[in-house]
């Protein structure tokens, strides 16, 4: 099987993903896009490392390591989402200008 | 003799085949058990009508009526998730049976990472018990999901700690080679590590099926059946009931074969041996079964409060030195 | 006690971390092997007592519409309808009696709570306790039983329980009646007065009371009890006004002894359960007697005791008193007692506490039986004195200290005196029977003291006894 | 004659997949978005295990299906989650999805070109086995695995400071 399906199939899960984080003004769909976007690196990692065969277990590796890296940002965005959620009773990411000059 | 010659996929269409028949049927007497054992602890009867003989046939009649019940879907419900929040909690269930040695070669697929599977599909139930939830318009149910997504984050750690320590001790992460890797006194060994290690994935196990004392998401006396509030007929049965007593049984059937030397006899003993794997599978599972329902019936619901200290405070920090105490005995121990 | 509970709930908590848990799932476990004491119900009905408080039944040709249940049913849940009829007179020449006819007798039984303050108060044994309890119906406004119903609730109700072993039977002298007697300070003078008076009862009144005239010698433990049957006679219509039928405490045995010679008229036949259903009442009653004389200060029985007819030789059919030589020696029993609880495993201050309370009935034991001893010999002549007055010591109840430690005024005065008998002499008398029981010397200076106060009074003998003591120290 | 078969899997899955991510960022409906990135996610899930990585496939559910989303989930509805559709768009969206669309033209032209012809062979291939996994992250990653494991600890840290209430202070 052509490994470019698995590549088309993770660039279109990163467009989407992008689209996503561009569009969307609630903070945890934003959220969400952004692991959308980490899935179609995951996909493209895992790809490579089953093309390559038994030289591609670092790809697989990677791939762990990219969904711990995503745990933790969910995590620790969650916890800024309910934190902002209680102090401005909203989480719409254009209204967050509190930082803004 | 009569020789059948079956392909890779009709196996496993005949083997998925049995799964959905024995699970089904495993629910129904793992029921009748959970009623008749509860009302003996409890000087009670139980079920005696239905079927004759000591209402062995309860549960199959429950079922028959839940069928027959009106499917209501409440007016302001979300309803798609609403009917496929059952789904969601059931197919994991039956997913676990899927990679559990019964014996040797009876296991419908010995998948390389077994033990992982296990752990993997077990957690995804609680996304169709948040879907159920949320779905029913209905404060209790919401408050109940909400309780049930926090204990499962919550518990999932000790489950997976507990079993990341057996499978240090097992070098291995497929059921069989636990299974063969575990030496006589299966439970107690190694010494303390064991049997501590026993007790977190128990309480791991029960706070994950919601079972009393763990039940807060569905407890009766407050939240009425938490996420289950607006369900009845099949959907009910299918989300709550039976996906309560299948899953129980498959964590039963866990927990013999990650500590109790699954399909083994109970003693390294030759003329032990005669007897197949599948009855000893089956009356160590009978067992969990027993000693889940047991507890279950024994103490009072925690208070949500105690539960999350309870995992945080206690169950996680053990799990943590019993995987270093593991660990040393792996590298220091005979 | 007290102290003890709290040295064992420490010892309980104090063994380690989660060995609680165990012994609750322990607990249960032992359950699972416990034999069920389930009943099923509607395939097997529990045995109920018979006391059980299930429906009230009516008797109907009992009811007299006297009102009295409706008025004191706290919930008001009795409804009573009735109209008056009038009957030829009985004589040539009589007056035209009037009567009351039952028209309606309802319960409802969603407001009833079973209280039974109808049942008690009922004077004519016209309401029961039936153990009929499956009455559900599907509206509440239904729940409100007629007469014809609570009639068929009759067939539910249970005979009376068997006589308790000692327990007088139906017809005979009662050994009670005196005692009993102690206890109905609340009768009339009046009443009483006539009582005493056999004449005035009339040929007529006793010809009406069949049914009366067998239980009467039970009933009159109780006025009120004995009361009851007259107008519960299946005849009733035809007798003369209830309420002269009503006897007075003590007039039973009148009642008794007339009705001997004219039973042979009675036209309506004993309503033996009717009849037996008095007995338990009158056998409730008479422990409740037995409980007052019991509790009675010497002073109280007096007013009644006087008006007290004289009964039956036959009365007091006591059973005989234990021998001294046969009873166990205090110390004895104390020391057995001491052993055998020890040995089953009891605490050392149980153990203690009932090996003191076995002493102390020996003692009494020994102490009645030493008294009645000379009291058959020689049973005490005084006419008006009931037959169980002569009876010394009172039983004092199972908690009643070692007799040393008794207080005076606990112990009942037993010893009769006959009106008009000297207070000295009743002084000299008995002082010399108290000492002669074993009484310290002053316990029996003061029972001696309080007779010679009474005998000055004139108030004749103290509370005639219950014969209670004979029964023993097995009670 | 297996290739067929792994064909029409991966396409049905490349379909699943696909719909559900649209679905995820243009649904008016917050959980919904999140039930639609779990499908998303359980269909990578399943393109690893088509890919013989069976183990990042169940670290995949695990911690994405059974731990993030179930987060989200808490997260979503802790906050506000209607039933019903609501708009969470900004007018972003005509921009957002020419980029998006650009961008996933250029990546998979760029792509497609360079790996042309490139087959991943699924003859005689067992699967990747747990324990080479293990060796290599134990061996040669060991200082990135230390790092993550170093992250996860501050994240978990971090997300406790965070969303804690002060003692003593009153929330608006």
């Amino acid at each position: 099987m052509p490994v470019a399906y698995f590549l088309v199939l993770s660039a279109l899960l990163f467009s989407i993903g992008v689209y996503g984080v561009l569009a969307r003004q609630h903070a945890v769909l934003v959220l969400l896009s952004v692991e959308l976007m980490l899935n179609a690196a995951n996909i493209n990692l895992v790809a490579f490392s089953a093309m390559l065969g038994e030289a591609g277990v670092p790809g697989q590796v990677f791939a762990l390591f990219v969904i711990a890296v995503a745990a933790a940002e969910v995590g620790v965005g969650l916890a800024i989402v309910i934190l902002i959620y209680r102090n401005r009773r909203s989480v719409d990411i254009d209204e967050m200008s509190l930082m803004k000059w | 003799m009569i020789e059948i010659t079956l392909t890779d996929w009709q196996i496993l269409l005949v083997k998925l085949l049995i799964i959905l028949i024995v699970v089904p049927v495993g629910a129904l007497v793992g029921g009748y058990v959970l009623h008749k054992e509860m009302a003996h602890m409890q000087h009670r009867l139980g079920p005696m009508y239905a079927g004759g003989w000591h209402g062995w046939a309860q549960t199959l009649a429950d079922g028959i009526k839940f069928a027959y019940k009106e499917d209501i879907i409440p007016a302001s419900a979300d309803k798609r998730v609403f009917s496929l929040a059952p789904a969601v909690i059931f197919v994991p269930v039956l997913l676990l049976y899927l990679v559990i040695p019964i014996d040797q070669n009876l296991i419908v697929e010995d998948l390389d990472v077994g033990l992982f599977f296990l752990l993997a599909i077990g957690s995804v139930g609680s996304i169709g018990v948040l879907m159920a939830g949320w779905s029913s318009a209905n404060k209790y149910a919401l408050i109940g999901a909400l309780r049930s997504a926090g204990q499962l984050i919550a518990y999932e750690l000790p489950i997976v700690l507990s079993a990341a320590a057996i499978a240090m001790l097992a070098g291995t992460l497929s059921l069989v080679g636990i299974v063969e890797a575990q030496d006589w006194p299966y439970i107690v060994w190694p010494p303390g590590i064991g049997l501590a290690l026993f007790l977190l994935f128990l309480a791991g196990a029960m706070a994950e099926m919601a079972l009393p004392p763990f039940d807060m998401p569905v407890a009766e006396s407050e939240l009425i059946t938490g996420p289950f509030t607006e369900y009845t007929g099949m959907r009910f049965i299918f989300g709550f009931f039976f996906a309560e007593t299948a899953h129980m049984i498959a964590f039963a059937a866990i927990g013999t074969t990650l500590f109790l030397g699954g399909y083994k006899p109970i003693v390294p003993w030759e003329p032990l041996e005669v007897i197949p794997g599948v009855l000893w599978f089956f009356v160590k599972t009978s067992f969990m079964v027993f000693l889940l329902l047991w507890v279950r019936f024994s103490f009072p619901r925690l208070r949500e409060d105690q539960l999350q200290k309870f995992a945080w405070k206690a169950l996680i920090p053990l799990s943590l030195v019993l995987i270093l105490a593991t660990g040393a005995w792996i590298l220091y121990g005979p | 006690m007290a102290l003890d509970v709290d040295q064992r709930l420490e010892r309980a908590r104090r063994p380690g971390f989660g060995i609680g848990l165990l012994k609750g799932m322990r607990v249960l476990l032992k359950h699972l092997f416990k034999r069920n004491s389930v009943i099923q119900y509607p395939d097997v009905k529990q045995d109920l007592s018979p006391r059980t408080r299930g429906v009230i039944a009516l008797k109907e040709e009992n009811c007299t519409v006297c009102m009295l249940c409706a008025r004191e049913c706290p919930d008001w849940c009795i409804y009573i309808d009735s109209h008056k009829e009038t009957l030829p007179p009985k004589r040539e020449g009589g007056r035209p009696r009037k009567r009351n006819v039952l028209d309606r007798f309802a319960i409802d039984y969603a407001l009833c709570m079973y209280c039974g303050i109808c049942v008690e108060v009922c004077p004519y044994d016209a309401l029961f306790w039936s153990r009929e309890f499956e009455y559900a119906e599907y509206d509440i406004r239904q729940l409100t039983h007629e007469k014809e119903k609570l009639s068929d609730w009759m067939a539910t109700v249970l005979p009376p329980t068997e006589l308790e072993e000692g327990a007088d039977i139906p017809g005979q002298p009662s050994k009670a009646a005196p005692a009993a007697a102690a206890a109905t300070q609340t009768a009339t003078p009046t009443a009483a007065a006539t009582a005493a008076t056999p004449a005035s009862v009339t040929s007529s009144a006793t010809e009406a009371r069949p049914g009366q005239a067998q239980t009467a010698p039970r009933e009159g433990t109780a006025a009120t009890e004995a009361a009851r049957p007259a107008a519960s006679a299946p005849d009733a219509a035809t007798t003369p006004a209830p309420e002269t039928a009503k006897p007075a405490p003590g007039l039973a045995e009148e009642v008794k002894d007339q009705q001997m010679d004219s039973t042979a008229e009675a036209r309506a036949e004993p309503e033996v359960k009717r009849d037996a259903g008095g007995a338990v009442e009158a056998e409730g009653s008479q422990a409740e007697v037995e409980d007052k004389a019991e509790a009675e200060t010497p002073s109280t029985p007096e007013s009644t005791a006087v008006t007290q007819t004289p009964p039956p030789a036959a009365a007091a059919p006591s059973r005989p008193a234990p021998r001294i030589e046969d009873l166990e020696q205090p110390e004895d029993a104390y020391a057995r007692v001491l052993d055998e609880q020890s040995k089953a495993g009891s605490s050392p201050q149980v153990a203690e506490a009932r090996a003191k309370v076995a002493r102390v009935k020996a003692e009494r034991a020994m102490t009645q039986a030493r008294a009645a001893a000379p009291q058959e010999v020689a049973p005490t002549p005084e006419p008006s004195g009931a037959p169980g007055a002569a009876e010394p010591e009172p039983e004092q109840g199972p908690v009643a200290p070692t007799p040393e430690e008794k207080p005076d005024s606990s112990a009942p005065q037993a010893e009769a005196s006959s009106p008009g008998e000297d207070p000295e002499a009743v002084f000299e008398r008995v002082l010399e029977e108290e000492r002669a029981k074993g009484s310290s010397d002053a316990v029996a200076t003061a029972r001696a003291k309080a007779a010679r106060m009474r005998a000055g009074r004139g108030a004749g003998s103290a509370g005639p006894q219950e014969q209670e003591g004979t029964k023993g120290p097995n009670d | 004659m297996a290739d067929t078969y792994l064909q029409v899997i991966f396409w049905a899955f490349f379909a699943l997949m696909a719909i559900a991510g649209i679905r995820v960022v243009t649904t008016r409906n917050v959980i919904h978005a999140a039930l639609y990135l779990v499908a998303t996610l359980l269909g990578a899930a399943s393109m690893y295990v088509l890919l013989y990585a069976e183990f990042v496939a169940w670290v995949q559910v695990l911690v994405y299906v059974g731990a993030v989303v179930v987060l989200m989930l808490f997260g979503l509805m802790l906050t506000r989650a209607p039933i019903g559709s609501a708009n969470f768009d900004n007018n972003q969206r005509l921009v957002g999805a020419v980029c998006a669309g650009l961008l996933f033209a250029v990546t998979s032209f760029i792509m497609v070109g360079a790996f042309e012809g490139q087959e991943i062979d699924f003859t005689g291939t067992e699967g990747t086995k747990v324990q080479s996994i293990g060796e290599a992250i134990f061996s040669i990653y060991v200082l990135p695995f230390e790092i993550v494991s170093v992250l996860l600890l501050a994240a978990l840290v971090g997300a406790v400071v965070i969303s804690r209430r002060d003692e003593g202070r009153v929330d608006s």
